[in-house]
């Protein structure tokens, strides 16, 4: 947990979050989004700024607060809730922690104040066309050129590419997977957008023709993953908060929802699919908060917990989501119903940085060398 | 059931159907033989073949069921459309149980010609598994019926000539003893149609709002107040239907009709043939789905093509379960890629709307808890649920009262 | 299907079967024979022998009735449902129908008649230790010595050896897997009762430190399988039996009894779980029907269906009689009910030939190699 | 909390209990230091340690939830048991709450020196999820309470001291609101104890069978006809002990108390820890389990040591999924041996035994079914089931009328 944020700062900033969110992510804000080409609302993103949502982990010295997982878990509970479409999860958390464990000053000093401050947006380019975000699925490859290097390959499922300023791209160079900087990302060639099945959500596919990159000192494979985990557990978040306010809006659906004459959520049919629902739920929130309090303590669990997180939060969002539509029955079907935007990105998220059975096989490997010990 | 094709042991009836058939249908350019200046299905139905199981007056020839298939057979063999009205065209079959002589010679002949279609005016916002619930009103002004109210999940609304309705004509008896059953002219004004946009993003379904429109008295079918008797019949046959997996069609996209997803060839095209964890959860898709023809098979041997029984009941329930498991099982074959959507990513396009549509079966013509319900009551013998508004004046009831 | 039974006399053998069990084989009876040491009725034997159900597969010219797979998994329907206990399927399905495909017409001449009235009763030693119920599970050598064989390593869950007149052992020879008879099989040394989980059933390990043994004549790996198939078929006749047996006292339970004032049958909670049974219980029989039929047609796709019976039968018994315990709530729990009797029946019947999940694979390669074509 | 323990911070509390344990328990040995003439745990409740967060005239100290843990703490450093009563003693906190100052005096401290044992008598053979339906009756003869009944699912009724009873008192009132609560003297006349033998092979509960059993004044617990609300209290408590895993010990067996399966080194023996299609399973199981201790902890953490909390009452719903998969799973690692029993076979017998016992958790103390309506209705405030008896004598309720 932070050394620099109170019990009470924390608990501050999530109340003022869900407030600018209610105000100004409501379901008919996300639906007039989708309709963009933008895909995300730039106001909302300066007052989540100015609320230190963006600069959330990075370091006071470069204009953040500094804050861990912990913080980021709880703000992203609160983003999944809403729906929040854009680039947080991109320029916050994965762009955020790459660049603050750039060994080189001058380059936070030179991006990570502008993160923090929302004027500019970083995206990050991890996987290739197989989609898998594992160190073998980096189809980019880096070759040195003087100082500098040039990228070639292809990259895929690149996270709100569209909207960003910078674009750090994991490469294969001759001595590992190293981290690569693109700047002015959007007179970049080769960026084509994908049409997503979650309309909230913006990919592109990035195909490089020897374009000039910088190395990031300091960022090996190792850095990578710790970024990554720092993005599987606010993916987690997300997931856990999304997947209660799905259910909070369920109960409160099948509670007035009348039908054989009461209400339907008097059935035990409902009922208790409403209840295994709240086990998913709370399950969910539960292994999402101690995966990123294990992350921020360093404990020795927590890649067991954030592998466990990756997968519980996944399928328990997807089958909230899912089961919520059926609980609504007909209306459930309606485009105009806000069931569906919730089971389409819960569907994007169970595949975001790999699927569950992934994370199942990785989760009881790191319990195996657990127990052999 | 006989199927022997030797010359020398074939029955009269077969002769006859096939006379016909080499006469009138081109069956290797599979059209028409000539142009007999009336429409194929029309020339089937004159003919007598369109429903072969009916009463001569209505254009059948009485057949039992038996030689009924003898001449569906037929034409099947060559394949010639327009046979079998009798056995699959719901309205059509609703009318001639319940209907009119006027309303009959209106409509009979041109239903089963599909000359004409309908849509089904049932559902309402406030009665979807609760259908007896429904508050559109039917009233005599003395000269006929004149409908108010508001339906729902209603395909084919635009282009339908009538509309079957279900709607209360007495608000004091109890909810299902208040209803009628009408054939309502869609053509008319008073008639406003209001596509909806489904979750796949089809907009296969309308609202209907109805305003003061008319209805003659010969439009309604059984005895007033005994509609719900009527719907009965119809809704057996839509689950049947649903069971027999009619329901995944892509009715209303732009893909096949018949779209069964090839799993196998797709796992083996994915690379995931050789992926245990993989083949575990294919083999228990596939399971899923022969499970349920095996079922559907055992209970057209036992009790004859068209009867009802136990087994169809639940067919389609069965069948959601396989709709939503394939569409799981296809997600995870793409992994990544199905994140992706619409025409430059037709892979994933199709498995998301398969996932989305899959509660077309699991929701459309009784939820799943509806059928299990169904299931229980009807099927094992299970006390009814409990329903609050059951024995009341319906004006009473919460769903009036709110 | 049969050339010597006609529809009528097979429904007519089919209810006879189902008297004489109602008769002499009920829960008390079942009770009764668990706690002797011989574990089934000899009595009851012998009347199912009058009545041409030992001697079903067995052809009239060995005094059977020649019937076939369909004859056979309407009866063990009816064995299923009545929890029969018994050598019915070591002797009657898997000894007859070996004894049957060994070309020597001596061995056949002098077993069969025996086996069909009764007065015989084989036993089949087909895995050892391992339990696959596969080729490469037999851990029996044989090895020539003259005209005979010498048997010598170890058979384990041997059904109902303890009752055996005669041992039908697979073992490896040189040639191959071979089966091989041993006569007198009560005074042979090396074997071993076990104590199973379910009481109904009787298993063996048997020893043979260099047995004598009779080499069948005919009887290679695939005599073995197509002896396999025919068992396969019979316990999913037995599974599918079983199965409608507890749902139906299940049903009939949950009709009358009485919990917050009116039956809890009429609770969605309760009436849904009878009805996804009946779902499964419908599906075991319509596909044990199928394989018996398809196999005896000798269908291109029986060993397809004989695969999907064996798991879905297994998986729709055990699902029954597990959801059957928790339907009767406190009631099931006890040792006096006869849920768990079935419960048992279940657990132990989807072990016996391989489990569920090695049925499932076998079933997709069946699928594979007919869609490949 | 602060579990810190350098001397110069320690509180004066902690240095009391440290000082008292130095003088009293040998930590080396896990024994008491001498033979103090009376039992460890008698000497822990006469020093106020048992109870802490009692009051002092009930042998406790009057200690807050904090300084109680730190008590906690100090006996579990040194490995002494007896303290924490006030926490988990079921009957013990029951009686506290309810009893009559005479009873109190009679078993309270004999309670939680855990010198006599108390048994429920709550369950009958029709009073099993519906609990309020009991029908055995309490009587006022002018001088004592007569029971008389036949109650079911008893544990530990043979060595009982006192059996808690729930008992009809007025058959006119609703089924809720005319049963009253009891503390009935197991050692008389009157009572037959005859055991039930379950599934697993055990016996680890009883019928007992009630006829004219006289049972004091003093030992009605609450008011008369509010039984029902004392009854609550203690129910919840059961629950959550379940929740927490408890429930998997193998009570009345030969076993362990604590046998969690260690599933890992389990299919590492067995070699399956290379199947994908197992580790998939294996996987799911251990982190079912994995969540349910999370979801305990963030429970604890949020909102106190013995509070109780939303999560608490799904935990036993969890505990009930995690002994069924898990006994499912180790079956599939035995396989076929799994189809043998007993002592011979130790895996086996281990394995059949947890699939048999899941049940415990799954029926006893409310069934998965009943557990979930009390989510549904008590945390997620969905309507009530509809109760056709609740409100109406319970002289004339189908459980009294058949």
């Amino acid at each position: 947990m932070s050394e620099y944020l109170s019990e009470e700062e924390r608990r501050a900033i999530r109340e003022s979050f869900a407030r600018l969110l209610a105000k100004h992510c409501t379901e008919s804000d996300v639906r007039r989004l989708i309709a963009t080409p933008e895909g995300y609302d730039r106001d909302l993103w300066r007052r989540m700024a100015d609320m230190g949502v963006l600069g959330l982990l990075v370091d006071p010295t470069y204009g953040g607060s500094g804050a861990g997982a912990v913080e980021l878990e709880s703000l992203m509970e609160e983003a999944g809730a809403a729906l929040l479409p854009g680039p947080l999860l991109s320029s916050g958390v994965l762009g955020s922690s790459l660049f603050s464990a750039c060994t080189d000053d001058g380059v936070r000093l030179r991006l990570l104040p502008g993160l923090a401050s929302g004027d500019t947006i970083a995206s990050v380019a991890l996987t290739g066309d197989s989609g898998t975000w594992r160190p073998d699925g980096v189809s980019v490859d880096a070759a040195p050129k003087g100082d500098a290097w040039l990228l070639t390959g292809c990259a895929s499922f690149v996270t709100w590419a569209c909207a960003a300023d910078v674009l750090l791209v994991a490469a294969r160079a001759p001595d590992g997977l190293g981290v690569f900087l693109v700047e002015d990302a959007q007179s970049l060639a080769g960026v084509t957008a994908l049409q997503t099945h979650d309309p909230t959500l913006h990919l592109s596919r990035v195909v490089f023709k020897g374009v000039d990159a910088v190395r990031l000192p300091g960022l090996d494979e190792s850095a990578l993953e710790q970024a990554m985990n720092l993005a599987r557990i606010a993916l987690a978040g997300e997931q856990a908060g999304a997947a209660r306010r799905v259910l909070d809006g369920t109960v409160e659906y099948i509670r007035t929802r009348v039908q054989f004459g009461r209400p339907v959520g008097g059935f035990q049919a409902i009922k208790h699919m409403a209840a295994d629902l709240l086990l998913e739920v709370e399950s969910a929130t539960s292994v999402a908060r101690q995966a990123a309090s294990a992350f921020d303590e360093g404990d020795a669990d927590s890649n067991e917990l954030i592998s466990l997180a990756a997968f519980a939060c996944a399928d328990a969002f997807v089958q909230t989501a899912s089961s919520a539509i059926q609980m609504h029955g007909g209306i459930g079907f309606t485009w105009d119903h806000w069931a569906h935007l919730y089971w389409r990105r819960a569907r994007a998220d169970a595949q975001l940085f790999g699927g569950a059975d992934f994370y199942r096989d990785r989760y009881l490997a790191a319990k195996e060398s657990r127990n052999a010990k | 059931m006989q199927s022997n094709d030797s010359d020398d042991a074939i029955d009269p009836l077969r002769a006859e159907v096939r006379g016909w058939l080499d006469e009138h249908w081109d069956a290797s350019a599979r059209k028409p033989a000539h142009d007999f200046g009336i429409g194929w299905r029309r020339l089937v139905v004159d003919a007598g073949w369109a429903a072969p199981r009916w009463p001569e007056q209505w254009g059948g020839r009485g057949l039992s069921d038996d030689d009924a298939l003898v001449v569906e057979e037929e034409f099947n063999r060559v394949g010639a459309p327009g046979c079998g009205q009798d056995r699959s065209h719901v309205s059509a079959n609703t009318l001639l149980t319940f209907g009119t002589d006027t309303l009959k010679h209106e409509a009979l002949f041109r239903l089963i010609a599909e000359e004409i279609t309908t849509c089904l005016l049932y559902s309402e916002p406030g009665a979807g598994s609760d259908l007896a619930a429904v508050r559109t009103r039917a009233d005599w002004n003395g000269e006929h019926w004149v409908i108010k109210g508001h339906k729902i999940w209603t395909s084919g609304a635009r282009t339908a000539e009538y509309g079957l309705l279900l709607a209360r004509t007495d608000w004091d008896r109890p909810k299902h003893k208040g209803l009628s059953f009408f054939f309502v002219p869609m053509k008319q004004p008073g008639i406003d149609i209001k596509p909806i946009h489904q979750i796949t993003g089809d907009s296969h379904f309308n609202e209907v709002f109805l305003d003061d429109v008319v209805v003659p008295a010969s439009n309604l079918l059984g005895e007033l107040n005994e509609g719900w008797k009527v719907l009965l019949v119809g809704l057996a046959y839509e689950r049947l239907i649903m069971g027999e997996g009619i329901g995944e069609r892509k009715q209303g996209s732009s893909k096949d009709d018949h779209n069964r997803a090839d799993l196998i060839s797709m796992a083996r095209d994915a690379g995931l043939l050789k992926d245990s964890v993989f083949r575990r959860d294919l083999a228990q898709v596939l399971a899923y789905r022969q499970l349920n023809e095996l079922n559907v098979a055992r209970a057209k041997m036992e009790l004859g093509r068209d009867k009802s029984s136990p087994l169809m009941s639940m067919s389609k329930l069965a069948m959601s379960r396989i709709l939503h498991e394939e569409a799981r099982i296809m997600t995870k074959m793409l992994g990544a890629a199905s994140l992706l959507d619409g025409e430059p990513h037709e892979a994933a396009a199709d498995v998301n709307y398969r996932a989305a549509n899959a509660y077309m079966t699991s929701i459309g013509g009784g939820t799943d808890q509806i059928q299990r319900n169904i299931i229980g009551e009807q099927v094992l013998g299970l006390p009814r649920e409990q329903e609050a508004d059951r024995h009341i004046p319906f004006r009473d009831s919460r769903s009036v009262t709110g």
